[in-house]
């Protein structure tokens, strides 16, 4: 599978993501320079993590009108593949390509650690060699994670099951103590009504190596290449 | 002419800033205070002609950059009014 | 042709006052009469009152760091560039080096401590390397001081803040809580990059004509010399007039990064330097002088944040995030070309000259016109006396009697020198760029190298309290408790970078524990032939004559063979053997535990280093040839703590069954002495011999005490604890003084 | 009473952010627009009898944790003034 990660200004995962789908799992992957606008016939783009153009403002905020933006939102409506991970997720909602908003985490401080994530919807292109209910250990580092949608938005964002991970305990129980930054309803990755653009706070990308950290993060990236077009 | 524009947590959306800054002067012994949230202050200049005209370009700055309809309320002032 | 420079209107007068108000001495200003034969005009007093300063020309200080050692087999660059490198193996070189922010970090936190962590990372891409991972070591006052909380937020807050957004990982450091930092906290900021053997940049500039080039922030009134203020008709000008705290902005550091990194890759830079202390000054005349050659800078092009600044605030700006590059001739655009890309500007502001002068003009005049080595390479040195303080310091004592043991451990536990410091490290990006194979949390950081079975091991530490007790023994035992912990980790020690953080210097004692300190950094270091590449020296660390205890601040780089031997120091499996290795017998001299109990401690033991290097071989190979499970060092806190945060595994916590020697009757210095160079190891039973013959073979002393347990309990002697209990205090010291819950 | 505080980079200290909004919004086609610097906002409530009683509140809130003196300004408006 042809993959594409996007590197803005300030993009800090973009080799990470880069090394876990190239080095690690062997698949044909490149860097998208953000003010291209081609996107070189890839069929899965990655939204790397970082503080793109600073993070100035509002995270996303100005990365969402990078050139390659409009080829990304074109694609996306094509029904082609989008996974944003960190200040991807935060770009996309910013460019109104996922639901809802990431805000400052309930403790105002920056949080780097390996949390618990439930899988909620194991049907989706992003989850599918996932079982629903399993737990998986991945890795966040952001101080801008928490979510936030209109109540009404997010009652509807369950029915259709676009809440794609929760934030859980090691048991998978849910708990204010397992929500690492106050999201609501403890949400951590959210699908789009199509279920072709995807966004999660935790970093899938540093989570492909045992000596790293363990290799749960890898059933996200497979689930992707088993989903291909 | 200078622009003033005030972005404000929507009423409603959970502002875990305000939160903390009001816990936090409460803890500094500013018992009395309630209600604190917190928003963006953004002054610009833009160089028009008339009053009504900067404030069509404020307003369409804001909608384009500067607050997030999701989260955000704004307004602004525009100098000489 | 060096035309007289002319003095500008509203500038005030030069005389030996001036001078004084500048921070230069009587015969300082006369030495600069002398060299320029004229009497200065007041941007070239400034100019030298910076460049003479402590902070840029090392006068005090240099003499002494000229007996460090500084070469081995391994060393690729040594003192004298922007940063030190080792060769680390399969073609790389680590670049790597610490530096002091105190002062700043004082003022405003935040800022301060982000603006540190930016001027340390500029050190290591100057270098051609691309920086993978970050260290610090702080040091605050008592917690009970009501500055140090703001100071503690303010401070990680800021190394977190920068850090995180330029993509380095920060791996490891130390804090400390000492009411002796109250008015003086420490802020060290340690970065390490890697660059291909023969990839390096170099700050020596070449090639009379050649053109240099100004990339980055524009230039505003950041941190002008203080002594802008001291001049009455300077001051009462408008208030925008005050020098302005440096504001860091690493997003702009990140596209420099990248920027510089790829426009090295053309082979158009002949010298790269950032604008660090003294600012356009010091790059501008470092890079020619170190090259024997001249600059002229032409200042109407330096690109300006506000409008009207004057020579004077130009040249000693600090403003962050910029860098000063002389460019191969002819190949201006090639380099500008790649700025572009990420969106910075690289702009001529002058050439390279042969006449050795270091001029600038400003609105078609010149106001400086100075030979250049006087600034750069032959600012004046000083021997500055040295005398031992008159009164031996010695720990203060109150006749306590000494605590019943499972109080005094938990209580150890409790105390924010000894607890995790997980409140700190959560808040800093540990894994970014996927080399972070072990980060915060054991005993040293491991940093694997992609494509290569290689990993470097690094680890900072500082001992104050014993450095306050005996100057030379504290910094001996610093380096090797730096170089343990990086051989715990499996890694050969190969090299040192070292921040002196000491008071004023111009104090004879002050002097002499400077002197003292230097001696045993030197002697630890040609002990464990770990040469000293890199440095930074921080005087003035007092208030109202209340010096601080003196500290140097050791970090060490280990290479390690292979990765997959790394070890941490955590128990990893029942039925285990626990042993103890060490170099002498423990000590409660400067312990954690005297400080805490207020019990006089005693004075320091002798360091035999050649067991200490002894102990380190016997770490490396053994787990080389993957003997060993675990090690941890035993730090503050001692024994019990060591073996407690041994069980402290974050995949499972374990228990331990230890007897010490002569069972019951332990005492409080078997429990919690610290001092000697003490090692828990743990190994399966079947290696024990094989592990023995390491050491006791080398002349240590090495003894089975224990076995790790799966019940999570921790049995030493007649003591018995809940290790999760345990753990629950050890983690929760600092969040829970931090709600104020205490 | 409520209180509308405004906290602003100072002047001659380094504004990124107002910065980079500068140039986003030009490159959003906002040609005209200069001097952008971004601040906060913060609105609370002090449960005051007096106007005056609540200005000096706000102004201790502001020095003790609202506003950094060393980098930034602060105003403020209490209501019904
Ligand atoms: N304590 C020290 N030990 C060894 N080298 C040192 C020490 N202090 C400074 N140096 C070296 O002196 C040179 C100048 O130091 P410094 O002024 O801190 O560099 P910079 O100008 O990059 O801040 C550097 O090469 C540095 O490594
Ligand atoms: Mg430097």
């Amino acid at each position: 599978m042809k993959w594409g990660v996007v590197r803005f200004p300030g993009s800090l995962d973009d080799g990470d993501a880069l090394h876990a789908l190239a080095d690690v799992m062997g698949q044909d992957a490149r860097i998208l320079w953000h003010k291209d606008e081609s996107l070189g016939g890839v069929e899965c783009i990655v939204l790397p993590g970082g503080f793109s153009y600073g993070d100035y403002l509002r995270t996303g905020a100005i990365a969402r009108f990078s050139p390659i933006m409009k080829s990304v939102a074109k694609f996306a409506a094509d029904g082609g593949l989008v996974i944003g991970t960190c200040n991807g997720f935060q770009i996309l909602c910013e460019a109104h390509l996922l639901p809802g908003a990431l805000t400052r985490n309930r403790s105002l401080s920056f949080v780097c650690e390996r949390v618990w994530l439930r899988v909620e919807n194991a049907s989706t292109p992003f989850t599918r060699a996932t079982k629903l209910g399993d737990v998986l250990r991945l890795p966040i580092k952001h101080g801008e994670g928490l979510y936030i949608a209109p109540e009404d938005e997010l009652r509807q964002m369950e029915e259709r099951g676009q809440v794609t991970l929760r934030y859980v305990d090691a048991d998978g129980r849910e708990s204010d103590a397992a929500n690492p930054n106050g999201s609501m309803r403890a949400i951590a990755g959210v699908a789009n009504e199509r279920f072709n653009v995807f966004g999660l706070m935790p970093h899938p990308e540093h989570a492909v190596e045992p000596m790293l950290g363990g290799t749960d993060g890898l059933k996200i990236f497979q689930s992707i290449a088993g989903s291909a077009r | 002419m200078q622009v003033r524009v005030f972005v404000t947590p929507r009423t409603g959306i959970l502002d875990p800033q305000g939160r903390a800054v009001e816990s936090s002067l409460q803890s500094l012994g500013f018992k009395n205070v309630s209600r604190v949230k917190v928003g963006k202050y953004i002054t610009l200049e833009i160089d028009a002609r008339t009053a009504s005209e900067a404030r069509d370009e404020a307003k369409k700055m804001c909608e384009a950059l500067l607050a997030n309809p999701v989260i955000e309320d704004y307004r602004f002032e525009v100098d000489g009014e | 042709m060096s035309a007289h420079p002319v003095s500008l209107a509203g500038e005030p007068g030069v005389d030996v006052e001036q001078a004084r108000a500048f921070g230069l001495a009587p015969d300082e200003y006369r030495k600069i009469q002398e060299i320029i034969g004229r009497t200065p005009t007041y941007t070239e007093l400034g100019v030298f009152s910076v460049m003479w300063s402590e902070h840029c020309s090392y006068k005090s200080s240099r003499r002494h760091l000229r007996t460090l050692p500084s070469k081995s087999e391994l060393v690729v660059q040594g003192p004298g560039e922007n940063a030190g490198a080792i060769d680390v193996g399969d073609g790389w070189a680590a670049v790597f080096k610490i530096e002091s922010h105190n002062h700043p970090s004082f003022v405003e936190p935040y800022q301060g401590a982000a603006t540190g962590v930016g001027g340390i990372l500029r050190d290591i891409f100057t270098m051609g390397a691309r920086p993978v991972a970050s260290m610090n070591s702080l040091k605050f006052g008592s917690f009970a001081h009501p500055r140090t909380r703001f100071l503690l937020g303010g401070v990680v807050g800021g190394i977190g803040g920068y850090g995180n957004c330029v993509g380095v990982p920060t791996v490891a450091g130390e804090v400390m809580f000492d009411e002796a930092y109250n008015a003086n906290i420490l802020v060290n900021a340690f970065c390490l990059g890697l660059v291909r053997k023969g990839e390096m940049m170099s700050a020596k500039a070449r090639g009379v004509g050649n053109p240099v080039l100004y990339v980055g922030s524009a230039t505003g009134r950041d941190g002008i010399h203080g002594a802008s203020m001291a001049s009455a008709e300077f001051d009462k000008e408008s208030e925008a007039k005050r020098p302005a705290v440096q504001v860091g902005d690493p997003f702009t550091e990140k596209l420099l990064i990248e920027a510089c990194l790829e426009a090295g890759k053309t082979g158009a830079i002949v010298a790269i330097q950032d604008m660090g202390a003294a600012g356009l000054t010091s790059s501008s005349s470092e890079m020619p002088s170190h090259g024997g050659l001249g600059i002229e800078l032409d200042l109407d092009q330096v690109p300006l944040r506000e409008a009207n600044l004057t020579p004077y605030e130009i040249l000693l700006s600090e403003s962050q995030e910029r860098m000063l590059i002389v460019a191969e001739r002819g190949r201006e655009a090639e380099l500008q070309a790649v700025f572009e890309k990420w969106d910075l500007h690289a702009v001529v502001i002058g050439r390279i000259t042969d006449d050795q002068r270091w001029r600038a003009r400003w609105h078609g005049q010149v106001v400086a016109d100075i030979p250049i080595g006087a600034l750069a390479d032959n600012a004046p040195l000083y021997d500055r006396p040295a005398a031992p303080p008159k009164i031996q310091p010695s720990a203060k004592t109150s006749a306590i009697k000494h605590p019943e043991t499972s109080k005094a451990l938990r209580a150890l536990l409790d105390s924010p020198n000894v607890a995790s410091k997980k409140w700190v490290y959560r808040q800093y990006d540990s894994i970014v760029q996927s080399n972070t194979v072990l980060g915060p949390g054991s005993d040293a950081a491991v940093i694997r190298i992609k494509n290569s079975r290689r990993a470097m091991a690094l680890k900072v530490d500082s001992n104050p309290r014993a450095c306050a007790l005996d100057p030379y023994l504290g910094a001996v035992g610093t380096v090797c408790e730096a170089a343990r912990n990086v051989a715990c980790a499996g890694a050969w020690p190969v090299g040192i970078t070292n921040c002196l953080n000491y008071g004023n210097p111009e104090r004879p004692e002050v002097m002499w524990q400077f002197i003292r300190g230097v001696e045993g950094l030197r002697d630890a270091s040609i002990a464990f032939g770990a040469p000293v590449v890199s440095g930074n020296v921080s005087f003035y660390n007092e208030t109202e004559g209340h010096a601080i205890p003196p500290t140097p601040t050791i970090a060490v780089l280990g290479v390690m063979i292979d990765v997959a031997r790394h070890v941490t120091q955590f128990f990893k499996n029942p039925g285990d053997a626990i042993a103890i290795v060490r170099t002498a017998a423990p000590s409660l001299a400067a312990s954690e535990y005297s400080a805490l109990f207020g019990i006089d401690g005693g004075s320091l033991r002798a360091i035999d280093l050649a067991r200490e290097a002894a102990l380190v071989e016997g770490l490396v190979e053994g787990s080389e040839q993957g003997l060993i499970r675990s090690a941890h060092d035993i730090a503050e806190g001692g024994l019990a703590v060591a073996l407690a945060e041994a069980c402290f595994n974050p995949r499972a916590i374990l228990g331990a069954e230890v007897e010490l020697g002569r069972a019951g009757n332990a005492d409080a210095v078997d429990f919690f002495g610290e001092g000697a160079s003490t090692v828990i190891l743990s190994m399966a039973p079947t290696d024990l011999a094989r592990v023995e013959k390491l050491f006791a073979g080398r002349g240590l002393e090495f003894a089975v005490v224990g076995k790790v347990i799966d019940d999570p309990r921790l049995k030493i002697g007649s003591l018995e604890e809940d290790v999760s209990e345990l753990q629950r205090i050890y983690e929760d010291a600092i969040p829970g003084r931090l709600r104020g819950d205490d």
